[in-house]
């Protein structure tokens, strides 16, 4: 009896209409908040891109195709190998009503190729350009140390920050009220909901539709899920297939894209040469040995196609003449056999779990397809920071590791390849032969001799086989009805865009 | 009886368990106004029951099965709980037998007090406050002002018994019932409390229950004498007492001190000069004790003799028998034993020289284990004979306490008061020591228990030629069996010396002081006016 | 001894104590679950059919359904039951040995030794042990060993509190005073009083500590810090079922009714136990 | 008398943080070079270096331990190794949300247990109240977080009725307060039926009736003060438990509180954080400790120093 009291005396303060009737606000679930917060240049891509993208702008984007597309700037253009020139936006104000201009960002630019910008992620970028000029308020001169083809790919995550906040505040102080010309304004890092409340910017360009945004950092699926189910959320990223009925019956829209990342493992061979992975034909038993197509169609319901290589399709340099490794269990035992292992041998696979949708049943899948063939794979789940320690040392406990093949954010083919080779300071696959190619990419200058080289690479991979490829990341997202115009670039959701529609 | 009107009438009361039965049966007793009435006998008799029966107040399983009570003529028994409750405290006060456990340790005095002041009689709280301070003043405890903000825990065990009283008096019911009143006090208190009592009671009846035949004779206008959930007996005091019909009334006199038949506890043996154990400025403090248990403690116990230890609670008597057993250790120069050639001596030897037998027999011996292996415990540590041998020693030793030796396997739960405290002897007695220990041994016991525990442990010390040394608070026991006396009081020794020399001409006022609490409820002379009947010589 | 006699100062408290019956009754169907879990999986609690995903329950040939990977519910929670009361057992039996050595040690040996053990104790037990176990696995790793010792290592206090005041009441015994009386050894004494007298207690703090074991296996398996990946635990399986909260409710339906019922039945057990206890004394 | 307690529970909280900040401090040892964690990717060996000397990171083992200790007193910890926030605002920043959850939970465990555990222990052979403990024994043995997920399913997912995220509406509150109380109402309901039993069985009890008092009166002015000292003492000795409860109920409700905070923390290996989230939660414990001490001593005037 007293605790039915309970309830109903909480569920009447419940009902009880708020005092102030403000606007909706628009609630969105993502996976994380940034780890440092509001300070875009440690990190790059998502989880930070979840909220930067609403509070800064970079000077470049890439659109839906995957082409790299001004946004502050209005136009570039390449003027010579080592020199570009950038033409920006007019009337662009940051959100304390400051002029955002090439002056200004040029200080954003100056920090970035600083010695103290140099420690960060975003401005180990840059570390190809010598200089940055702005010769006057609308026009912003890059000038590199050597060639660099994805010099505005690259800048599609130098966020603009304002400099003179970034100055008198010092990086920790930004972090915490960061201050850019995005659509939104950060009011509170973490509401009673422990969400990032966002309300529009007074300034913007872009002015937003919902003018009031609560986005909750919610871990895993299951979190999501129940805070969705519970009828606090708008929008959810990150969703399982069949996850996505109960929301399409509730009268939710379903979106799903394919991301610019290969799920794979990858085989440390570098660490493990003595192992039976150090011999390509064990590691193209195991692409082999799996089958893509029946995880991708009855676990993934079609989401996430097979992979064929380290690029999705919509990313420059994909090679589109190269198939996904065909299911052949027969001819991966031969290559096994034909290795000196007819019998198969027994391996670990260090996982991250929770971050991709239905690993635990990929993970399961693979085992058994592995054991068909003879191997037996066993997986450890470690957490992320023991893998990011692993990978920083270049340690690895285990002759194979989670590894997705990134190209997020330059959608550009090259960056995923260097991780797999020696041109890394701690390489796990160091081929020599590699080398040459490798570098000639990073600097060709023209578009289709640079792309033919990429396709030619990717062909070498493939015939090397240093990981095993699974999928193409699939990223499926809900919107609660009564919205519209919300999209998705490189992963992160384009706020500003929704509006409510009746 | 002074033929004034009757005020409570119980007749052919009888109350059942359902567990176990009948407990009274057929209770009838009666008394009158300002009368004083005793309830006499043994634990187990059913007298703490017989009174709660009275306002309806049996625990919970127990139920009145027949009879009547009536107080002024009205019948009680067939009102229920809700008529009953507003006669509780105003028709008859209770004063509970330990005071500690009768006050809610949590609640203040003046709470209490005024709670049941307002309950009964309509008081307004300002009104309900001066009410309970003048009980309290009528009970003479000093400072009634502050006591009311007190706690129980705060005041001594008399001080309680006081507040007690004024609290079953506060609603001034017509009828005390005071429930083994003085038995939880140390003597000195008891008597104080007892004359508070009888003072009160000249506005009262009241119904006393004791198991003490000695003060109830002393006491009481008239005594009902209970045993086994029936009055066997009653009659006015001073008749019942000198000329006893009932066969069970007669051997609870018979076991009284100073009047029991066996013959008197000092040995015939001759007396020797040897000691067996001498202490010598004993002094022991316990850790964070301000004051220190036992100081400079002098005396020795001699082959043969019976030496008496006596104090009141608290005054050192146990961690004096502690040190002699080597329970709690002390400076080697403070204890000694003569007679054994080393005058430290080693854990074993001292245990073949010293034996004790404790005071609880309920936790005296291990209850889970037989009792075939709590008497051979000894045999079996120091090897006194072969394994083959050790049932039969053990049967042998039963057999001398009087214990049938085909109950060697049970456990002691299977065991009754007196029979434990005879395992415990035989188990002492399997080391065949010089001197025993008994430690308040007799005091847990029913009077008439006690008298045959004594009679054996008089018998076995003959046989032995034990010397025993017996530490109690009843003066009159020792009094009884001790060759000498030695008087305690906080840890330091008043007075020692022959038996007969220290009861009769006591050199210690404190010794006076308790010769007198405890006389002036001595059995010669029972009667109302023997309360006056004894001054101490100054 | 012959048999009748003991099987029945076995049988005799039970008839005593309905609770008592009742928990030993259902501790003894646990324990026959436990000796034929292998015998009673009806399918490899590992390997899942992908065409069978999220069989309800009571599907032929799956009892109480299947998960999504089409592995069978019944074999997984029963494969997960030896686990968890292997990992509640050692940690227990960790706690018991440490804690009631210390215990006994505090209660016999005044001064210093006393005063460090209880300080010990009382700065363990002031701080949450979950808390203290999230961290130390995270460290220490994952794995039937480093959880059941951390577990055993945090909750050794609970049986030190237990024995130092039971031991320091049956110390103050006459009985054991009159054994030091008669010069009895002291390791003799704590074996042959103190021991025998705290086993009542023992039995009791045992079997409350064991479902606290278990509660606290499956808390941290749940948080994905108990058991390694793959190890069907009921903690790892309810966590897993909060993907699936409406399309396969069984999920968690199963594990929650298993580890509820586990517990209520050592608690039954115990609080039989506790009431015998009394009844003794 | 209070003083020296104080004082020993002073001593005893710093065992334990000295304990807790080793064994952390080991753990960093054991979880490898924390340069190269704050270094990036590929750093160059003048980075580390740099790195090494700006942390302290090149001194030996025993002067970091010191070093940190000395920065401990005065409640630097450090900045986190993950968000490089500092750490000690980091964990005080979540500290109203598990409070709120403490404080919900504990009321609702007070007004629900205390009613129920007097009425059990009033007469616990009558055949109502051995149901109700029968219940409360049931109760005892579902896990707090079990009984959440259970609530979860039905009220949120199958019903609808409630929402299960954060605090910011009094509505959120309902379930993981409920959850919570699962972990110390039935017992705390306990031992107060145990102590009202126990103490109508006292002879003041007996003392109380032959005084004409009301059965109403005794049960909630003489055997509930009697049996609350003991009540008071389970939640002092629990908080410690419900704490960890806290943190199960913060994960399944994703409620912004230290819990919460403390898996993700754990999960990153972020050491310094876990330091003040472990400073953070011994203090609170130490203070709640504290209070039901002093309330104990409140209610139990034999605890109290002697005053006469």
């Amino acid at each position: 009896m007293l605790w039915s009291a309970f309830v109903l005396g909480f569920a009447a303060t419940g009902v009880a209409p708020q005092a102030h009737a403000e606007e909706a606000p628009l609630r969105v679930a993502v996976t994380l908040m940034p780890a440092s917060f509001g300070d875009p240049f440690r990190t790059l891509g998502v989880p930070g891109d979840w909220v930067w993208r609403q509070i800064f702008d970079p000077l470049t984007e890439s659109d839906d195709e995957g082409r790299i597309v001004p946004l502050l700037a209005e136009s570039f253009e390449n003027l010579g190998p080592n020199t570009w020139r950038f033409v920006l936006r007019e009337g662009v104000r940051y959100a304390n009503g400051r002029p955002f201009n090439a002056f200004s960002a040029k200080e954003v630019f100056d920090w970035l190729i600083s010695d103290e910008g140099q420690a960060t992620v975003v401005g180990w970028e840059m570390r190809r350009v010598s200089k940055v000029e702005a010769p006057d308020a609308r026009t912003l001169i890059f000038t590199t140390w050597e060639p660099d083809p994805v010099l505005p790919n690259r800048l599609t995550s130098a966020m603009m920050v304002e400099p003179q906040a970034w100055r008198e505040m010092g990086r920790q102080g930004f972090s915490r009220t960061p201050v850019g010309t995005g659509s939104y304004l950060l009011t509170d890092w973490q509401n009673r909901n422990g969400a990032v409340v966002l309300t529009a910017n007074p300034y913007a360009w872009r002015p937003p539709g919902i003018s009031r945004v609560e986005m909750y950092p919610l871990r895993d699926h299951a979190s999501r899920l129940q805070a969705a189910l519970s009828g606090q959320l708008d929008i959810i990223m990150s969703l399982r297939p069949e996850q996505l009925d109960i929301f399409r019956s509730r009268g939710f829209t379903v979106h799903a894209d394919i991301l610019r990342q290969i799920l794979a493992f990858a085989f440390d061979v570098t660490g493990h040469p003595d192992s039976p992975i150090a011999d390509v034909r064990v590691r193209q038993a195991f692409n082999h040995a799996i089958d893509r197509k029946a995880i991708s169609e009855d676990i993934l319901q079609g989401f996430a196609p097979p992979a064929s290589q380290g690029s999705a399709p919509n990313v420059f340099g994909h090679n589109p003449r190269i198939r996904p490794y065909p299911h052949d269990p027969d001819k991966a035992r031969e290559l096994l056999a034909e290795a000196g292992y007819p019998q198969g041998f027994s391996t670990q696979v260090q996982v991250i779990t929770g971050t991709y949708p239905n690993d635990l049943e990929i993970f399961a899948k693979l085992q058994q397809d592995l054991a068909a063939v003879g191997i037996d794979m066993a997986f450890r789940r470690v957490l992320f920071s023991d893998w990011i320690r692993q990978y920083f040392q270049g340690a690895w406990r285990t002759e194979l590791f989670t590894l997705a093949w990134n190209t997020a954010p330059h959608n550009d083919a090259l960056r995923p390849m260097e991780q797999y080779s020696c041109l890394k300071a701690r390489p796990f696959f160091c081929d020599e032969t590699l080398r040459a190619g490798l570098v000639a990419a990073g600097r060709e200058m023209d578009t289709r001799r640079r792309e033919a080289l990429l396709h030619e690479l990717a062909l070498e991979y493939r015939r090397r086989a240093p990981s095993l490829l699974l999928l193409e990341y699939g990223h499926m997202w809900v919107v609660a009805p009564g919205l519209s115009g919300f999209r998705v670039r490189t992963r992160a959701p384009e706020l500003y865009r929704v509006e409510r529609v009746e | 009886m002074s033929g004034s009107a009757s005020l409570l009438r119980i007749r052919g009361l009888c109350v059942d368990f359902p567990q176990s039965g009948r407990i009274l049966h057929n209770v009838s007793l009666d008394a009158a106004e300002g009368e004083i009435v005793g309830l006499v006998g043994e634990s187990g008799a059913g007298k703490t029951l017989a009174a709660l029966a009275i306002l309806g107040l049996i625990p919970a399983p127990g139920h009145v099965t027949g009879g009547k009570v009536f107080i002024r003529d009205r019948e009680l028994t067939k009102l229920g709980e809700q008529a009953l409750r507003p006669l509780r405290g105003r028709l008859a006060g209770f004063v509970f037998q330990d005071p500690l456990k009768s006050l809610n340790p949590v609640r203040r005095i003046g709470s209490a007090l005024v709670e049941s002041a307002m309950r009964h009689s309509g008081l307004s709280r300002k009104q309900a406050r001066e009410r309970a301070m003048e009980a309290l003043r009528s009970v003479e405890l000093a400072n009634p002002e502050s006591a009311m903000r007190a706690y129980p825990h705060q005041f001594s065990g008399g001080q309680r018994q006081r507040i007690m009283i004024a609290l079953a008096l506060i609603n001034r019911p017509p009828l005390l019932i005071a429930d083994e009143p003085t038995t939880a006090l140390d003597a000195s208190v008891q008597s104080r409390v007892l004359e508070l009592l009888k003072r009160r009671a000249k506005r009262h009846t009241l119904l006393m229950i004791t198991h003490d035949l000695a003060l109830a004779a002393r006491f009481c206008d008239r005594l009902y004498v209970m045993h086994g959930g029936r009055v066997v007996e009653h009659g006015p005091a001073r008749e019942l007492f000198s000329n006893p019909r009932h066969e069970y009334t007669r051997s609870l006199l018979d076991a009284l001190p100073g009047r029991r038949t066996t013959a008197p506890m000092r040995s015939k043996h001759r007396k020797s000069r040897e000691a067996l154990a001498a202490v010598r400025g004993l002094t022991v403090r316990y850790r964070g004790a301000a004051q220190a248990a036992v100081e400079n403690v002098d005396f020795a116990v001699h082959a043969n003799e019976t030496v008496c230890l006596v104090g009141e609670s608290g005054s050192g008597k146990t961690t004096i028998a502690r040190a002699l057993a080597g329970v709690i250790r002390v400076d080697p120069e403070q204890l000694r034993f003569p007679s054994l050639n080393d005058d430290l001596p080693g854990a074993a030897v001292r245990a073949r020289h010293l034996q004790m037998v404790f005071q609880d027999p309920y936790s005296s011996l291990n209850p889970r284990w037989p009792v075939e292996r709590i008497v051979g415990e000894p045999i079996r540590t120091h090897r006194l004979c072969g394994r083959a041998e050790q049932k039969a020693r053990v049967a042998a030793l039963l057999g001398r306490v009087g214990l049938d030796p085909k109950q060697m396997d049970r456990r002691p739960a299977a065991f009754s008061g007196g029979q434990r405290q005879r395992i415990a002897l035989a188990r002492a007695l399997a080391m065949n020591p010089r001197l025993l220990l008994a430690d308040e041994a007799l005091s847990a016991l029913d009077i008439r228990t006690q008298a045959r525990i004594l009679a054996l442990l008089r018998d076995i010390r003959e046989e032995r030629r034990l010397a025993l040394l017996l530490i109690t608070h009843d003066l009159a026991l020792a009094a009884e069996v001790g060759d000498r006396v030695i008087v305690l009081r906080r840890g330091r020794i008043v007075e020692q010396g022959p038996a007969s020399k220290v009861m009769n001409a006591p050199r210690h006022e404190y010794t006076r002081e308790l010769l007198a609490a405890q006389a002036r409820w001595r059995p010669e002379n029972p009667g109302r006016e023997g309360v006056r009947m004894y001054t101490p010589r100054l | 001894m012959t048999v009748a006699p003991t099987l029945n100062r076995v049988l005799a408290p039970l008839k005593a104590s309905p609770q008592l019956a009742l928990g030993a009754a259902a501790l003894l169907g646990w324990v026959l679950l436990l000796a034929l879990s292998g015998l009673l999986q009806t399918h490899d609690p590992q390997l899942g059919d992908l065409s069978q995903r999220f069989a309800p329950a009571g599907t032929a040939d799956h009892l109480l359904g299947t998960d999504n990977l089409g592995r069978d519910l019944w074999s997984r929670v029963l494969s997960g039951l030896p686990w968890s009361v292997g990992v509640a057992t050692v940690s227990c039996t960790l706690a018991l040995l440490l804690g009631g050595t210390l215990g006994m040690c505090a209660a016999q040996f005044p001064g210093y030794p006393r005063n460090i053990i209880n300080q010990l104790v009382d700065a363990t037990l002031s701080f949450p042990g979950l808390v203290a176990a999230i961290i130390i696995v995270t460290v220490a790793g994952r794995g039937f060993w480093p959880l059941s010792i951390t577990l055993g290592l945090l909750s050794w206090p609970v049986f030190a509190r237990v024995v130092y005041a039971e031991s320091l009441r049956l110390l103050a015994q006459d009985y054991v005073t009159a054994a030091r009386v008669m010069a009895v050894s002291t390791p003799r004494i704590l074996l042959g009083h103190l021991l025998p007298g705290l086993r009542p207690v023992l039995a009791v703090v045992f079997t409350f500590h064991f479902a606290d074991m278990l509660v606290a296996e499956s808390a941290l398996s749940f948080l994905g810090l108990g058991a390694p990946l793959g190890v069907p635990t009921w903690g790892a399986l309810l966590q897993e079922s909060r993907d699936f909260l409406i399309v396969a409710p069984w999920l968690m339906v199963a594990p929650a009714t298993a580890i509820a019922l586990l517990v209520v039945s050592i608690h039954l057990l115990g609080d039989g136990l506790s009431a015998l206890d009394r009844a003794r004394q | 008398m209070i003083l020296s307690g104080l004082a020993q529970r002073l001593a005893r909280l710093a065992i334990l943080l000295l304990g807790v900040n080793a064994l952390l401090f080991v753990a960093l040892g054991l979880a490898g070079d924390p340069a190269l964690m704050l270094a990036g990717e590929d750093p160059t060996p003048e980075l580390l270096e740099r790195i090494r000397a700006e942390y302290g990171l090149d001194l030996p083992v025993w002067q970091r331990y010191l070093v940190q200790l000395g920065r401990m007193a005065q409640l630097d910890f450090g900045v986190s190794i993950y968000t490089g926030q500092p750490a000690l605002s980091m964990a005080l920043e979540q500290l109203p949300g598990t409070l709120l959850m403490a404080v919900l939970s504990m009321a609702l465990t007070l007004i629900t247990a205390i009613p129920a555990g007097v009425w059990i222990g009033h007469r616990p052979e009558a055949a109502s109240r051995r149901f109700g403990a029968a219940l409360t024994a049931v109760a005892q043995g579902i896990p707090g977080f079990v009984m959440a997920l259970v609530l979860i399913q039905l009220f949120v997912v199958r019903l609808g009725w409630l929402p299960s995220l954060g605090y910011a509406q009094p509505a959120a509150w309902i379930l993981p307060s409920i959850s919570l109380g699962f972990f110390l109402a039935p017992k705390l309901c306990r031992v107060v039926s145990a102590g009202v039993a126990e103490a109508m069985q006292e002879d003041y009890i007996r003392t109380a009736r032959a005084n004409g008092a009301s059965m109403r009166f005794i049960l909630w002015r003489e055997a509930l003060p009697a049996a609350l000292p003991a009540a008071v003492a389970l939640v002092g000795t629990q908080f410690a438990f419900l704490v960890s409860g806290v943190v199960l109920i913060e994960t399944l409700f994703l409620w912004p509180g230290i819990g919460l905070l403390l898996l993700h923390s754990a999960q990153n290996l972020d050491f310094p954080v876990l330091q003040a989230i472990c400073f953070v939660v011994a203090l609170l414990v130490f203070a709640v400790n504290n209070l039901a001490d002093a309330l104990l001593r409140l209610i139990d005037p034999r605890l109290r120093p002697a005053t006469q």
